[in-house]
């Protein structure tokens, strides 16, 4: 792959002056990547982009505040790197940002559960992208897979294939698809009646076990050890395991990145119940996008829309009583 | 340039006392591109006389001619006359009020289909044919007569309302005056009543009126009065001899419609302009025009 | 625990108020010294401003079973902390849109502006707002909260 | 915590239509409640003991008051549990009265209510923590923003009680709208005689530092400590050095600029000095017709000055200063009257405003105290006034009186025939409004001393008829149309709030209404204060108001002033917001959002952490709600405080 | 001159004319801009301002007995500048048509008269006929010889057809006078009969 030998090569030059390099390197099996931070030359011999390359790099910017990193990001992280960059989470300085344009990734649960009559995962043994196709092979066989019917959902709507900004990029900018985001995924939700969503809510927040991986995955959740999940003063939530204080806890992570959240999906990627939490903030993305005219992690320059405000509001009505 | 065009409401005076505003009005409007099409069949829309009886049976004339109109699929209407204008405004305005529409339909049983609106032909000339397109169109200049134009207390008032112009100092024909080359002179009682219909029921209040703005239109050295509603026309012009006896005074001020003058600026034959249905002779006016200029250049 | 829960008879619903010290607090006031009858189902909070409110109070009493919620602070440019209600106005313009997705009706939150002199007001909006509340009925809530059984025995 | 509940009858105010034992009952059983009981008046004399003795007796550490509102008398138990021994944040009320009492009649719904909010309140104590309030030092100086009779009244008042004074003044010279009137009523004595030794007397007073020409920029800071920007404008003349001689005046070869202290019915030079009496006397070069700014070429000025002040590079300069309380008094201005378009909207010369007309009874104005008529320089005998133009007028937008304009007329009217003894001036009003001392006789005087013609009618319409102005009007009290042929009518035109006041309100953080004026902090018992601590309102920007009531209210002010700068330290309100910095990542959205600047970024051991500047913080709590982690919280009215008052009504 | 009864005004006529006229009475102030503006002022028995304030008091008899209501020519110069944005015309019109209901303004009223015979040429031709108009005015009024000097001079410029312009739909328009009478007449008969109670205040 011309493009990853490039990012090899970028890494390679920008390895010096910084801390380490993060991106993405082999995963505990052939299906999955993983996050990969490289200090040494060595390291990015195993460095890999493509549909394997997952996870949101982003994410662990905020820790290495103070010391230069490099990250190489597709589109949909870059704008991670952005908001981080604007709310002075992270500095510009301090990151070194390495695009690439990306094809889309792999919805690791799309493919376990097309294969699923064939064997365990744990039995894949190798997995191979060419023209359109995904070959797996489990089980000793091999099983040949649409990219486009196993590609995460995000990517069939993503307007920012290529990083947003960047100081490197490899090989040459991918036209966008062109897909409007018409905000499908809520489609289905908005069909039902209000007592049917919460219902919805009720049975789905009931699965959760709290474990938090959603918070953890988010690259905006800038409390980390902090979280109101679990303090006392404030104590916004109980520890019981009450659906209401789950549901209350979703909420909480939506309201806190509205206007803040790009959209990554990580939180939903890697809820081991499969809860989509990512509806809550896609809402209130969809909400922030028609009353402000904005959309996170774009440029560094705009401020989020609820750390801010206009005199006069031109798109809020005020309610006549 | 586009023609524009209209579902026209001529009026019922247009085939009587202000015949030659009808005819001239139409000469003005061909030679300005505004396409105008007679709403068939039409009624009279009640005028005066049907909203001082009624505003919902006054409204329900008007609505007839709307629903004719809806024939021709054209939801302007517009209408020289700012008495048809001002009664069909207002029928369409008090429609909108809850309830009233329903009294309309019981009276006309033909409920409209479409949203409709009127306005008045000088309205379109000023607003949508502009002073500046009309100066295009001169070809004889109607330099060295003085005018006052007087507008009548229809076609502006209540401005909240109305929606032309200004409702205290209107400049409309003002500025298309000025446009085909007449000097307009300031005229303060430019909106004050002259009486109108009030004059067939007893002509003293006409002429205790309008006799006011003769003597004011004659002090101010006029040659002539430019009017743009046939009642006022009338009450200017028809009964000036009846204001002259009232004051004991002797005026003798032609009395025009705007476009009469503007058809003699564009040059279009005296024939359809109908100036002989004047009552105050307007020739002794008519032969100064240009006379200033010249007088100039000699 | 709300004493509603005891003799509600349903005639009345639980609705949270939250309004600024300054302004909307001083008209509910005003309303009260102009004895501008109003339903009784509203529970004030007082807040030094509507930049105070955090969506999130709205949430965890909508989660616990508030009817209705209506925050009130001062008109826009009024505001004594000069900007608070203008952050308020966003946030909870936005909050807004998330409430129907959870399944929440929306007509449930309202927020307006109303200045301390204007009692008049005030009444009108509590009173409207109290009206489409109850044209509503009784909100659901999340239902399984363990408190809820202890304090269901300690009420029988 | 050992709380106890008072549920307060308030006479039969609550206990009307409240079951105020069975709140009391109800509030006993309520968590840490040690003692509810119900009391007739909680805010009288014995019904404050009773709190101060319930507190000793049965050993409170935290009491509920529920009675009226908070806005009323929660100093007043603050103080009360502060004597019996307790911290005087130990306390809340609950609002049974204005929110409860006196909106419902049910009682049943009622009692339900009131325990309700009884119990939000015993929630809500329970989080409460002892808080300390802090002396903070003030600045004792005093900002006077605008130099008409008010502020100047402020101001030598100040600077009498031995505060330091900065008076700010938009204008070249001080003096406001006073300074252009030629007599005051009720008294006819000359306006300049009064305020001129007043304006003499700012000038002089080493207490005072005058900024005339000059506007404010920026504030910020609080009660005692505010810091504003002045922007000083280029008036292409260095102050300093001019001595106020005038020959710049006399030679300055465009002598057609706008006279606004002439109010347009004179003109003057491009340089000037506004009027003889100016403070300071300097002069100043309208930079929209000056030639030598405008193309460049003349310089006449330069040349001329014998101290060499002129200079035409001259650039706006911003001055900071400290001070500690600040006074309003922008006054107002008169509402633009061209919307009146049956008056002819400005096209008629000779129809004028009362200032302008002042200007012309004005012996320092443009015709030397002959009324001489704009048009012709005739002498007017027939002068008719028409009140209320721009007052009391729903079309326009201005439906409220503007209280002087009769007086005014009033006193023009006596002054016209002063001037012309054979002249006869009309008055068209709608009713006299003459409710000050002396007032009402002084109207009186004027029909029947003076002749003045008073019609009670507003005017249609003014036509103009050759030289003359047809002034149509009504006399309703003769059931009649009038008509008079007028040779000058001057329309007494209301006023409005100051151009660009609620931008300068905007900038001090107050309210103002939908006019412009300045809110009050109470109708009737804080006429001169704001809401904002340290911010004290007087004369017309507050509200229109004549001559007396404006200096009446710049005294008020200045003594509001005096008080609070009284001690060298004011005692902040530590109901401000703390940060926990155990929690704080450093995130900044607090900073970003303080309205204050009251919160600043601080480095602890290589770590980003909030800091809140106490004194600074004025309690909004907008940071509070901002934090994501909740690691600043407002004090008295943290997350959790809230949290227990909404789980306390809906908990299911 | 009686004096005004208070207390014993008619109550259901101010109602009736703010229903009527969308207009609330109880805005006017007395300032007499209308009485100022007015053209017709000098023609009537009591000033706009006073009608309003009749009005105001519920003096329904006053009101619409006066010839005010009647000589209103609706030129709405009252209405362009009221301070309390009453449409004063409106409100004059509309009292104009409660006191035709109420049958006041008789045989001799030639502004009822004109408007009468203005329409009744309408109804039978869809169009305004102004010498048939004319001509019935002139008769009923019993003016035979008012502007007879104008006919000449205006039949010579041919601007007074002899006959009529009638249009096709002529029925249709004399439908919806009919169903106007008739509305007219119900309305008259449900009011005589429900007028039982005592009559408003004013003699």
């Amino acid at each position: 792959m011309a493009i990853q030998e490039q990012l090899k090569k970028m890494i390679l030059d920008v390895l010096p002056d910084v801390d380490c390099v993060i991106g993405w390197g082999p995963g505990p099996d052939p299906l999955r990547g993983s996050p990969f931070f490289m200090r040494k030359p060595e390291d990015v011999e195993s460095f890999m982009a493509g549909p394997m390359a997952v996870q949101n790099p982003a994410l662990f910017l905020p820790e290495y505040k103070g010391k230069k990193v490099g990250v190489v990001v597709k589109g949909c992280d870059s704008r991670s790197v952005v908001q981080l960059i604007s709310e002075d989470l992270i500095k510009r300085e301090e990151v070194v940002i390495i695009g690439f344009p990306c094809d889309g990734v792999l919805d690791v649960a799309k493919v376990e559960n097309a294969l699923a009559s064939h064997g365990e995962p744990g039995e894949i043994t190798a997995v191979e992208f060419s023209g359109g196709e995904v070959k797996v092979t489990l089980a000793g066989n091999t099983h040949s897979l649409k990219f486009d019917d196993v590609k995460a959902d995000k990517c069939g709507r993503c307007a920012v294939p290529n990083a947003v900004m960047s100081d490197f990029f490899a090989g040459i900018a991918r036209e966008a698809s062109g897909v409007k985001d018409d905000y499908e995924d809520l489609a289905a939700l908005e069909k039902m009646s209000l007592e049917e969503r919460f219902a919805f809510w009720e049975n789905e927040m009931s699965r959760c076990l709290r474990c938090y991986a959603c918070r953890n995955a988010c690259p905006m959740c800038v409390c980390r050890d902090h979280c109101v999940a679990s303090s006392r003063i404030p104590h916004w939530i109980s520890q019981a395991d009450s659906t209401r204080d789950k549901l209350m806890f979703q909420v909480i992570h939506a309201v806190h990145l509205a206007g803040r959240c790009t959209g990554c999906g990580e939180c939903q990627r890697v809820c081991p119940v499969g809860i989509p939490v990512l509806l809550l903030k896609r809402t209130l993305s969809k909400g922030v996008t028609e009353l402000f005219d904005y959309a996170a992690g774009m440029d560094t320059e705009s401020k989020p829309p609820l750390l801010t405000f206009q005199v006069e509001e031109a798109t809020i009505k005020e309610r006549n009583w | 340039m586009a023609e524009k065009t209209f579902a026209y409401y001529p009026g019922c005076s247009g085939a009587g006392t202000s015949i030659e505003y009808d005819k001239s009005n139409r000469a003005v409007c061909e030679e300005l591109g505004i396409k105008l099409v007679d709403i068939p069949d039409w009624n009279c829309c009640g005028s005066t006389p049907a909203h001082q009886v009624d505003h919902v049976l006054s409204a329900a004339l008007g609505a007839r001619n709307f629903a004719q109109a809806e024939q021709l699929g054209l939801d302007t209407i517009i209408t020289p006359c700012p008495a048809c204008l001002k009664n069909q405004h207002n029928a369409l305005e008090h429609m909108e009020e809850p309830g009233f529409a329903e009294r309309v339909n019981e009276l006309t049983r033909r409920p409209l289909t479409r949203k409709h609106s009127i306005k008045s032909v000088l309205q379109v000339i000023l607003e949508d044919i502009t002073p500046e397109e009309v100066a295009k169109h001169v070809k004889t200049p109607l330099s060295g007569i003085k005018i006052v134009p007087y507008y009548g207390c229809l076609m502006n008032r209540p401005g909240k309302s109305m929606k032309f112009d200004d409702d205290e100092n209107p400049m409309a024909l003002d500025r298309l005056m000025a446009a085909i080359g007449c000097e307009v002179l300031d005229f303060p009682l430019k909106q004050d009543c002259c009486g109108g219909a009030a004059g067939v029921a007893d002509n003293k209040v006409t002429s205790r009126l309008s006799g006011r703005h003769l003597q004011v239109a004659n002090h101010l050295g006029a040659d002539a009065m430019v009017v743009a509603c046939p009642l006022c026309q009338m009450n200017m012009d028809m009964r000036q001899a009846q204001a002259n006896a009232y004051y004991g005074t002797s005026i003798k001020l032609p009395v025009f419609y705007y476009t009469q003058l503007m058809g003699l600026a564009f040059g279009i034959d005296k024939s359809r302009l109908a100036l002989n249905k004047l009552i105050v002779d307007p020739a002794p006016v008519l032969a100064k025009i240009g006379k200033s200029a010249e007088e100039a250049q000699a | 625990m709300s004493v509603l829960n005891e003799s509600n008879n349903g005639k009345e619903l639980r609705i949270v108020g939250f309004l600024c010290n300054w302004c909307s607090y001083g008209g509910a006031d005003t309303a009260g010294v102009g004895r501008f009858t109003q339903p009784t189902d509203l529970r004030i909070v007082r807040l030094p401003c509507s930049g105070r409110v955090n969506p999130l109070f709205i949430v965890k009493a909508l989660l616990n079973g508030a009817d209705g919620v209506l925050v009130s602070g001062c008109h826009p440019r009024d505001c004594h902390y000069a900007e608070g209600n203008f952050y308020a106005r966003r946030r909870l313009e936005v909050f807004k849109r998330l409430l129907p997705t959870l399944g929440i009706d929306p007509r449930r939150f309202e927020y307006t502006w109303v200045s301390a002199s204007e009692g008049q007001r005030w009444q009108k909006v509590v009173s409207e707002f109290t009206q489409q509340v109850h044209a509503l009925g009784p909100a659901k809530f999340v239902a399984d909260a363990p408190e809820f059984d202890v304090l269901k025995v300690c009420a029988e | 915590m050992r709380i106890g509940v008072f549920i307060c009858h308030c006479g039969s105010n609550i206990a009307g239509t409240v079951d105020v034992a069975q709140v009391a009952a109800n509030a006993a059983k309520m968590p840490d409640v040690a003692f509810a009981v119900d009391t007739m008046y909680a805010c009288s004399e014995p019904g404050q003991q009773a709190i101060e003795e319930a507190v000793k007796q049965h050993k409170l550490t935290g009491v509920v008051v529920a009675s009226c509102s908070p806005r009323m008398h929660e100093p007043t138990f603050r103080r009360a549990v502060e004597r019996a021994g307790l911290n005087r944040y130990m306390i809340e009320m609950a609002n049974i009265r204005e929110q409860v009492s006196w909106i419902g009649k049910d009682k049943e719904a009622n009692t339900r209510k009131a325990t309700d909010l009884v119990h939000m309140a015993v929630e809500k104590l329970r989080l409460n923590r002892v808080l300390i309030p802090k002396q903070i030092p003030v600045t004792r100086k005093v900002l006077v923003v605008g130099g008409g009779v008010a502020g100047i009244q402020a101001a030598l008042d100040c600077a009498e009680g031995g505060m330091e004074v900065v008076m700010v003044e938009r204008e070249p010279s001080i003096g406001g709208k006073m300074s252009k009137l030629d007599k005051t009523f009720p008294t006819i004595d000359c306006s300049s005689c009064v305020l001129g030794p007043k304006m003499v007397d700012v000038a002089q007073n080493d207490h005072i530092d005058l900024f005339t020409y000059s506007e404010v920029e920026s504030i910020t800071g609080y009660v005692g400590n505010f810091e504003v920007t002045i922007r000083k404008k280029a008036p292409y003349v260095d102050w300093e050095k001019c001595t106020g001689c005038g020959i710049c005046t006399e030679k300055c070869p465009n002598k057609k600029s706008f006279d606004r202290h002439n109010e347009g019915m004179g003109t003057t030079t491009s340089i000037n000095i506004p009027f003889p009496q100016a403070i300071p006397k300097k002069a100043t070069i309208n930079a929209a017709t000056c030639r030598k700014l405008v193309d460049g070429k003349c310089g006449v000025c330069a040349k001329v000055c014998p101290s060499g002040a002129i200079n035409y590079e001259q650039e706006d300069e911003l001055v900071t200063v400290k001070v500690g309380a600040v006074v309003a008094a922008t006054g107002y201005d008169f509402m633009d009257w061209t919307v009146y378009r049956e008056y002819g909207a400005g096209r008629y010369k000779d129809v004028i405003t009362s200032l302008q007309y002042e200007r012309l009874l004005s012996a320092s104005g443009p015709t030397e105290g002959h009324i001489k008529r704009p048009s012709d320089g005739k002498e007017p005998k027939n002068i008719v006034f028409i009140q209320c133009v721009g007052s009391r007028d729903v079309s326009i937008g201005r439906p409220y009186c503007s209280g002087f304009c009769c007086m005014y007329t009033a006193k023009q009217a006596i002054l016209t025939k002063d001037h012309i003894p054979d002249s006869q001036s009309y008055v068209f009003y709608m009713d006299i409004r003459s409710p000050g001392k002396a007032y009402d006789e002084f109207t009186r005087r004027a029909q029947e001393e003076y002749g003045a013609q008073y019609l009670r009618g507003r005017v249609s319409t003014i036509v103009p008829l050759g030289d003359k102005l047809l002034v149509r009007g009504a006399d309703t009290l003769a059931g009649q149309q009038v008509e008079i042929e007028a040779d000058l009518v001057v329309l007494a035109v209301g006023g409005e709030a100051a151009h660009g006041a609620p931008q300068l309100a905007e900038k001090l953080r107050i309210s103002y209404d939908s006019y412009g004026f300045f809110m009050e902090g109470h109708v009737k018992l804080k006429p001169v204060e704001t809401n904002t601590a340290g911010v004290f309102l007087a004369g017309a920007c507050q509200g229109l108001k004549d001559i007396p009531a404006s200096v009446a209210q710049g005294s008020a002010a200045a003594a509001k002033a005096l008080g609070l700068l009284s001690k060298d330290t004011l005692e902040s309100d530590p109901q401000t917001a703390s940060v926990d910095l155990k929690r704080c990542v450093g995130c900044g959205k607090c900073w970003n959002v303080c309205p204050f600047g009251a919160i600043r970024e601080m480095d602890m051991r290589g770590q980003i952490k909030a800091e809140v500047l106490e004194a600074v913080c004025q309690g909004c709590g907008l940071c509070n709600a901002t934090c994501p982690q909740g690691a600043i919280q407002l004090s008295h009215f943290t997350d959790n405080q809230v949290l227990a008052e909404v789980e306390a009504l809906c908990r299911c | 001159m009686e004096p005004i009864q208070l207390g014993r005004g008619d109550t259901e006529f101010i109602r009736k004319v703010e229903e009527e006229s969308r207009q609330v009475v109880k805005k006017c102030y007395q300032c007499g801009n209308c009485t100022a503006g007015c053209p017709m002022s000098f023609s009537y028995d009591y000033t706009a301002n006073q009608l309003m304030r009749l009005i105001q008091l519920g003096q329904r008899e006053r009101v619409l007995k006066s010839r005010a209501v009647w000589m209103c020519v609706t030129c709405e110069t009252c209405t362009t500048r009221c301070p309390n944005e009453i449409d004063v015309a409106r409100v004059l019109d509309v009292c104009r048509h409660m006191a035709r209901k109420a049958g006041y303004g008789g045989v001799f009223n030639n502004m009822r008269v004109f408007a009468d015979s203005f329409l009744q040429t309408v109804r039978w031709n869809g169009k305004s006929h102004e010498l048939g108009l004319m001509a019935l005015f002139k008769m009923r009024a019993m003016k035979p010889f008012s502007d007879l000097s104008l006919a000449p001079s205006m039949l010579l410029k041919g601007k007074l057809p002899y006959l009529p312009h009638r249009i096709k739909g002529r029925s249709e328009v004399a439908g919806i006078f009919k169903r106007f009478s008739e509305q007219q007449l119900k309305e008259l008969h449900a009011q005589t009969t429900d007028d039982k109670k005592p009559a408003g205040g004013d003699k």
